[in-house]
């Protein structure tokens, strides 16, 4: 009815507070899933395969036996820690497309210290390795912070540009102080037994790391919806006027979401390095940080709806790893059927916009 | 005297600066199509995507048909399909520009590797197509450091930037730049005086892809003859900072990505001299570089006012 | 995304004390005859006319020759390394390269699990029961094209491109170097890195570079540099395959890699029963590094310097002369 | 209603125009025209209509009742681009403005007759200068929108809007963003348009403008309008009356503040400049003892929401001081002063007042840290939605529950529940702005109650308010605020209202 552009305080995928709309939002999400799933049938099908074989190699890949499904999860780790960092990031109305270079500096930090102490006794050192991770993951994060309170520069273009710089010192780490003593590889010594994470199944990879991730979402879960912070991070992020009007700390409240977002990055580098790897490598991620963003949209940028998101994605990924191999089908499709996901889920208003269409006609 | 001659034309210098440009030019496009999006009000972080598009269906057309300038006019259509694309996704159904724009990059990036084994097969056999060659202009060419930074180029380096001269003059000096403008500033305004937002922005969306999507066929057509799995390797991500750099003007443009390309061709030559420096350190030296260029210049940066908000059409109730 | 794709090339290092270690393994026939099939993982794309084409051509040979099926899964990251192993494993699979160094861990946590999977790793830092290494010292071949580069080289200064400063690329580097060094003591060698393993723009410029301050033979270890060689109208190394269709003026030679040998006699020994873990060093002596034609450019080289490489390459062939391998990093 | 001196043929008419929102009757058959030449003007309180009957002629929104003729022409306007097409120009108070460009550009902005490609600028800034010079309008083609000042941009607006072939101009509070000596300016020049026969509707509430500068005056009240009258047979006293309503009376409050009460809010000298280095502010002095309601009454745009926004601590003065119950708050954040029993019912209740989300988490804005809300951190929903049932129960507010969100409630149950917020922690010092603006009947009525239950409890209130029935029903003192100063001040007993409208217009020193 007004000329008011209908606009929302900062540029964040408005995130709403009501439980209302979670149920539409996961039929929402649902059938977005499987639109996307048709169209990379179609693609399938272009490609000469016959997709419901195809298709059945995925599902098999990803939840065909214990070790699949140990394998999605495992793989929902990193990509839950970073759609978690995204998401508090987008609650307190700013963007973190630097979570992959939060989550090198994780992962490097986790080894620096786990190869420092390797005499501490486990239960002193797993904590201060996924502490550190956590620090060095925050700190990087409090540069973008830092660069935009300050001199207000767009933290959208900062975190972008503070990932080529992470990704380079990494490397130069890894290369150079950092390099496994025999001097070959870019990667650190390996790690010690001690430090790294207790298995969850047996014979399988899945480490008790997906049960500290589950914590961690309980805990975000928790912080978001049950703590003072929490719920005044998420005012801030819907109007960080009535924010400052109420006689809440605005500016302390976005730095303690950069230092979160960052932290759970690192956690994302920990968890990697002592359970996946076992020591910091050069390429670490295959783009968590990026998918982490997808992944906080889908979920709804709500803890439980991360996990979910997250799980499906990794479960995307690693069965399309086994439909690869097992039906020729490249990989590749399942990046196409994650962006497929995303644009179905924001096209929403298609459908509304085609009824308003025949609405007014 | 002598000597600053003998230097501006030292062998080493002048391919220094014609080496800025190489390494400018598809940034600069890129920024210069994301200049459009911004002015109009839309943040468009698909430049990735559509520079990626643009690579492939340039590389794949110049490939099948042999002619290496239809697949530059094909790839800069394709980069335009998807300004189109996410012009109906940030515009008509007003959802997120940041959110839309990576799920396209994302897309992209696994659509182009799917589609180059589609097209190719799956074999070792990296097609290639002859890139384009180096064309001086004469006369022009032997002009100390403006010869190797503007006249001894490809054809595509010129037609790149005389893109530059041309989008200042549609946005300083024509009837749509200022609707651009007034569009990206005061929706409600241009609105009022007849100018629809919706159709500006969904026209500079499609400008944005057509430059876009040119800087990446310069990629795989010109900069090289070749394509491979995300060959773009992050220029249109650079492209928003450089366009942010140049204030989002396209000499200030100019400038940024030569700015960004001038450091890029600096470290290379360090490396090649040998400076004991750590080659991770002369890598990161243009991303540094333009954040700390960016940290001086923000804050007297300002945004349009209508910057990632999307626009509902007032209408008589 | 801005990813880095990561491509390593194998490295065969620290082998032979490890090979010498490693008992008999137990060798037992299976016991229901499933046909033997095998698979290779490979970091970067097939396509990549270099590393994983040389991979994808030794696996396609494994399964012309030995008739047996055959599988490849490409552009696999480190961090799905294993799960993509374990499903190879899982599935029957009875042996499986792991075309990467860094797959080393992963391989060695999925050889526990499947002992009766053969893994062949192309690090090979530790070898179990089960898994075993191959290699195929390409600095060989850059020793030699080093010589050549030199012997071509009319600036005295020559260049070498190379993505990231994995062992094998500073190896080779080394390799090529010092090569050059014993055709000519004087001569000038610049290198540089990219930061990344494929971004053929990038690589290109690189090259560019070091034609323009001086540089008249290269070295091509990134996808890339051939085209700026064309360009600048300079001699060029290529790898892997005879890359000379690129330039026809401009690829002097390539080192070839050939891992079909050793891939179809490692191979073989798993479906013979045979299989045992150790090193597989298959370089020059085994015809799985060569040189590729000079396609008639070896005019461009002092004949005197040709005659010397060709002494070389015997030598190295018969024992004669051993390559130094050197991986220490370089700024 | 007789409405002489009106032209046979009027340049607009509006007759039986009606627009509902809802159950709420925004405009009730208006009838109203402007004539060649002449201002008009239109007078009325917030709410009183004004707003919603200009939306009306601009095309912004389509009135359910009634018809608009142009020059007798009757019409139908579906957008903005009709009312411009028909010659209808409007001057917002949010101008319709591009700050970057120039003010030849914004004037040619989508014209096609200058070009529809190449824009012919040259003609355009000689037609701009013509303009300009025939109405003497101080205004330079070239010079970029943004860089002038408020009172520039205004003339930039009715340049623009004749260089587009306006004859009908709507001026929506046109000085309400203008200095003194600005508003001068501006009535030289609607003097001038009147002459060339411009037709000019003059949207005020400030009483001395509207005597100064129209032909005529229509007052509306309560979406009706109540009368027109021709400018030179009406008084001010008269139309305030007409404004205000002439049921008016003074409320009964028997009790009156004891003089030894203790001051609870003290302002001492407090200057504010804004961004533009304007003094909005100007040695204000302010102080309110327990159980005193002060009303700060005064024209739209005279430092009010700046004091508001001094006392909450969401601006901070350049100088002066500021004490709550006697302990300094200077330069102290809003946080502070809440922790110290400040409580602001504010203005601007979509942008300041209230988030996207339930009544529940509205209604714990402020408290959130405390219990029961909070202990140690850990919400206590059930203390929420407790203490948000209460708050529903007590203040009326209509909804389906605590977990409704407060988007979908009407304008006066999200005053409500901002009320509820502000009062139920019992704050000693309330600072309340507008906080009837927008509200029925029923629903002012309740505010009102509400505070004056808190001046019973013993808080000191500040309520500040353009509706003057409503500072004079409310206030203890009142306190006339003029160009960011205390101009005048008025016990309760001794309010009379010429003397209150000239304190208000600048007319008459304290």
């Amino acid at each position: 009815m007004s000329a008011e552009p209908v606009s929302t305080p900062a540029a964040p995928a408005r995130p709403t507070g009501r439980f209302g709309d979670a149920g539409r939002r996961v039929a929402a999400s649902i059938i977005a899933v499987l639109l996307a799933l048709a169209c990379g049938a179609i693609l399938i099908a272009l490609w000469g395969v016959n997709p419901v074989s195809a298709y059945g190699a995925l599902l098999n890949g990803a939840f065909g036996n214990l070790n699949s499904i140990a394998e999605t999860l495992l793989r929902a780790i990193p990509l839950t820690c970073t759609g978690l960092a995204v998401a508090f990031a987008f609650r307190a109305g700013t963007f973190n497309i630097g979570a992959e270079g939060q989550l090198m500096f994780g992962g490097a930090a986790a080894a620096a210290v786990g190869l420092a102490l390797p005499h501490l006794p486990p239960l002193l050192l797993i904590p201060s390795m996924m502490g550190s991770a956590m620090i060095a993951g925050a700190l990087w994060s409090l540069l973008p912070g830092v660069l935009k309170l300050r001199f207000g520069a767009n933290e959208l273009i900062t975190t972008i540009m503070l990932n080529y710089v992470a990704i380079h010192f990494i490397s130069f780490l890894l290369y150079g102080p950092m390099q496994e003593s025999a001097g070959y590889l870019a990667q650190t010594d390996r790690l010690d037994r001690a430090t790294t994470l207790p298995q969850l199944i047996e014979r399988t990879r899945l480490h008790i790391g997906f049960l500290i991730v589950l914590g961690v979402v309980a805990l975000s879960h928790f912080a978001l919806w049950h703590t003072s912070w929490g719920y005044k991070l998420r005012v801030v992020g819907l109007n960080a006027r009535v924010a400052l009007n109420s006689g809440m700390a605005v500016t302390a409240l976005t730095v303690s979401a950069f230092l979160v977002s960052g932290a759970l990055a690192g956690l994302a580098g920990y968890m990697e390095v002592v359970g996946v790897q076992r020591r910091m490598i050069e390429g670490l991620s295959p783009g968590f940080g990026y998918t982490g963003i997808i992944v906080a949209l889908l979920g709804g940028t709500s803890p439980l709806g991360v996990l979910a998101a997250a799980i499906l994605f990794a479960a995307l990924q690693v069965g399309a790893t086994t439909m690869e191999t097992a039906e020729g089908v490249p990989s590749t499709l399942a990046t196409i059927i994650q962006g497929l996901v995303v644009l179905f889920v924001i096209g929403r208003g298609t459908i509304d916009l085609a009824l308003r269409r025949r609405g007014s006609a | 005297m002598d000597t600053i001659l003998a230097f501006l034309t030292d062998p080493v210098f002048v391919g220094f600066l014609q080496a800025t440009t190489r390494l400018a030019i598809p940034i600069l496009l890129a920024a210069l199509g994301g200049m459009f999006a911004e002015r109009s009000g839309v943040l468009n972080i698909g430049l990735e995507g559509m520079m990626l598009t643009g690579a492939f269906v340039g590389f794949v057309t110049a490939f099948l048909t042999g002619n290496i300038w239809f697949g530059v006019l094909m790839g800069t259509l394709a980069g335009g399909g998807l300004g189109l694309m996410l012009a109906f996704y940030t515009v008509t159904l007003g959802t997120n520009q940041v959110v839309a724009g990576i799920a396209f990059n994302l897309l992209v990036v696994g659509a182009t590797s799917f589609g180059y084994r589609a097209v190719f097969g799956m074999g070792t056999a990296a097609p290639r197509v002859t890139s384009l060659e180096t064309l001086p202009i004469p006369i022009l060419a032997d002009v100390p450091v403006l010869g190797p930074l503007l006249f001894q180029q490809t054809a595509l380096v010129y037609l790149a930037l005389l893109l530059v001269p041309l989008t200042w003059v549609i946005i300083a000096r024509m009837s749509a730049g200022t609707a651009i403008v007034a569009v990206g500033e005061h929706p409600q305004a241009a609105e009022t005086l007849g100018i629809s937002v919706a159709r500006t922005r969904i026209f500079c969306l499609i400008g944005s892809g057509l430059l876009a999507g040119l800087g990446g066929a310069f990629l795989s057509l010109s900069a090289t003859g070749l394509f491979l799995d995300n060959m773009t390797a992050g220029r249109g991500y650079i492209a928003l900072a450089i366009l942010l750099l140049g204030r989002r003007h396209p000499w200030g443009i100019l400038l940024a990505a030569a700015l960004f390309g001038g450091a890029d061709a600096l470290q290379l030559r360090g490396q090649g001299l040998g400076i004991g420096v750590p080659y991770q350190f002369l890598v990161m030296l243009p991303y540094v570089l333009t954040i700390l260029v960016l940290i001086g210049f923000a804050g007297k940066v300002r945004d349009p006012a209508a910057l990632g908000q999307p626009f509902r059409r007032a209408k008589a109730e | 995304m801005p990813t880095l794709p990561m491509r390593a090339r194998l490295s065969g290092l620290l082998l032979l004390a490890a090979t010498s270690l490693v008992p008999m393994a137990l060798i037992q026939p299976a016991l229901a005859q499933a046909p033997l099939k095998a698979a290779i993982i490979m970091p970067g794309p097939i396509s990549d006319n270099d590393f994983n084409a040389g991979g994808y051509n030794g696996i396609q040979a494994v399964g012309r020759e030995l008739g047996i099926e055959v599988a490849y899964s490409e552009q696999v990251s480190p961090a799905d390394a294993e799960r993509v192993m374990r499903d190879y494993a899982s599935r029957g699979f009875g042996l499986i390269y792991a075309h990467s160094f860094s797959y080393g861990d992963a391989t060695l946590a999925v050889a526990e699990d499947f002992p009766d999977v053969k893994f062949m790793t192309a690090v090979g830092q530790n070898l179990t029961e089960n898994v075993g290494a191959y290699f195929n010292p390409d600095y060989q071949g850059a020793y030699l094209t080093g010589m050549l580069s030199a012997g071509a080289s009319k600036s005295g200064v020559i260049g070498w491109v190379g993505g990231n400063p994995a062992p094998n690329m500073l190896a080779n580097f080394h390799a090529w170097k010092a090569g050059a060094e014993e055709v000519n003591p004087e001569i000038k060698v610049m290198i540089s890195w990219l930061g990344a393993w494929f971004d053929p723009p990038k690589a290109k410029e690189a090259a560019i570079a070091q034609v323009e301050q001086g540089a008249d033979v290269l070295s091509a270890q990134s996808v890339g540099v051939i085209d700026a060689a064309v360009e600048k109208n300079v001699l060029v190394i290529g790898a892997v395959s005879d890359q000379n269709h690129m330039g026809p003026n401009s690829v002097l030679t390539s080192v070839l890699w050939n891992l079909a040998p050793v891939f179809v006699a490692s191979a073989k020994t798993v479906v013979d029963g045979t299989w045992e873990s150790k090193n597989w060093i298959y370089g020059i002596a085994e015809d799985s590094i060569s040189l590729a034609d000079f396609h008639g450019l070896d005019v461009n080289v002092r004949p005197e310097v040709l005659a010397a490489v060709e002494q070389k390459f015997e030598d190295i062939k018969s024992g004669a002369f051993e390559v130094p391998l050197n991986t220490a990093m370089v700024q | 209603m007789p409405s002489p001196a009106a032209a046979p043929m009027p340049a607009l008419a509006l007759s039986g125009v009606t627009v509902r929102f809802g159950t709420f009757t925004a405009n009730d058959r208006i009838d109203f025209s402007v004539g060649s030449g002449e201002v008009h003007a239109l007078l009325g309180e917030n709410g009183a209509g004004k707003t919603t009957l200009m939306r009306v002629v601009a095309g912004l929104l389509k009135p359910q009742d009634g018809t608009i003729a142009i020059n007798g022409t009757p019409v139908t306007l579906n957008s903005p681009l009709d009312a411009a097409a028909l010659g209808i120009g409007m001057v917002h108070q949010h101008f319709m403005l591009v700050p970057p460009l120039s003010v030849a550009q914004n004037a040619a902005l989508g014209l096609p007759r200058v070009g529809r490609f190449f824009p012919d600028m040259r003609r355009v800034r000689a037609d701009l200068a013509e303009i300009s010079e025939r109405y003497g309008l101080e205004v330079d083609p070239d010079a970029i929108v943004g860089d002038l000042t408020v009172a520039g941009q205004q003339r930039v607006e009715i340049v623009k809007a004749l260089y587009r072939g306006a004859r009908i101009f709507v001026l929506d509070e046109p000085t309400a963003v203008l200095a003194p000596k600005e508003v001068e300016g501006l009535f030289r020049v609607l003097r001038m348009l009147a002459e060339a026969g411009t037709a000019m509707v003059f949207i005020s509430h400030k009483l001395n403008e509207v005597m100064e500068i129209s032909n005529r005056v229509s007052v509306l009240r309560q979406g009706k309008l109540v009368a027109t009258r021709a400018t030179a047979e009406t008084s001010g006293a008269e139309l305030a009356r007409l404004m205000i309503g002439s049921d008016f009376e003074l409320p009964h409050v028997s009790d009156t503040v004891p003089q030894d009460a203790p001051v609870r809010l003290e302002a001492r000298s407090l200057a504010y400049r804004d961004e533009r280095g304007v003094p909005r502010l100007d040695g204000l002095d302010l102080s309110v003892r327990r159980g005193e309601i002060v009303g700060i009454a005064g024209v739209d745009g005279n430092g009010q929401q700046e004091l508001a926004e001094v006392l909450t601590g969401l601006r901070q003065p350049q100088s002066g001081t500021l004490m709550i119950d006697g302990t300094d708050v200077t330069g102290s954040d809003p946080a502070r002063r809440i922790g110290l029993g400040l409580a602001h019912v504010p203005e601007d209740r979509q942008r300041t007042g209230i988030v996207d989300l339930s009544i529940a988490e509205n209604a714990v804005l402020e408290t959130i840290d405390r219990p029961p809300a909070s202990r140690r951190g850990i919400l206590s929903h059930s203390a929420i939605r407790a203490f948000a049932e209460t708050l529903i129960a007590d203040y009326d507010v209509r909804c389906t529950g605590p977990r409704q969100p407060i988007t979908t409630l009407s304008g006066g149950n999200q005053q409500k529940v901002i009320l509820g917020r502000a009062l139920s922690r019992d704050p000693g010092v309330i600072v309340a702005v507008q906080p009837t603006r927008g509200l029925d009947v029923g629903a002012t009525a309740f505010v009102h109650r509400q505070l004056l239950e808190q001046r019973r409890r013993g808080a000191a209130i500040v309520l500040v308010s353009t509706e003057l029935d409503e500072v004079l029903a409310l206030s203890d003192r009142v306190l006339v605020i003029y160009a960011g100063r205390i101009v005048g001040e008025l016990p309760r007993n001794q309010i009379a209202l010429d003397r209150l409208s000239a304190l208000m217009t600048g007319q008459a020193a304290a």
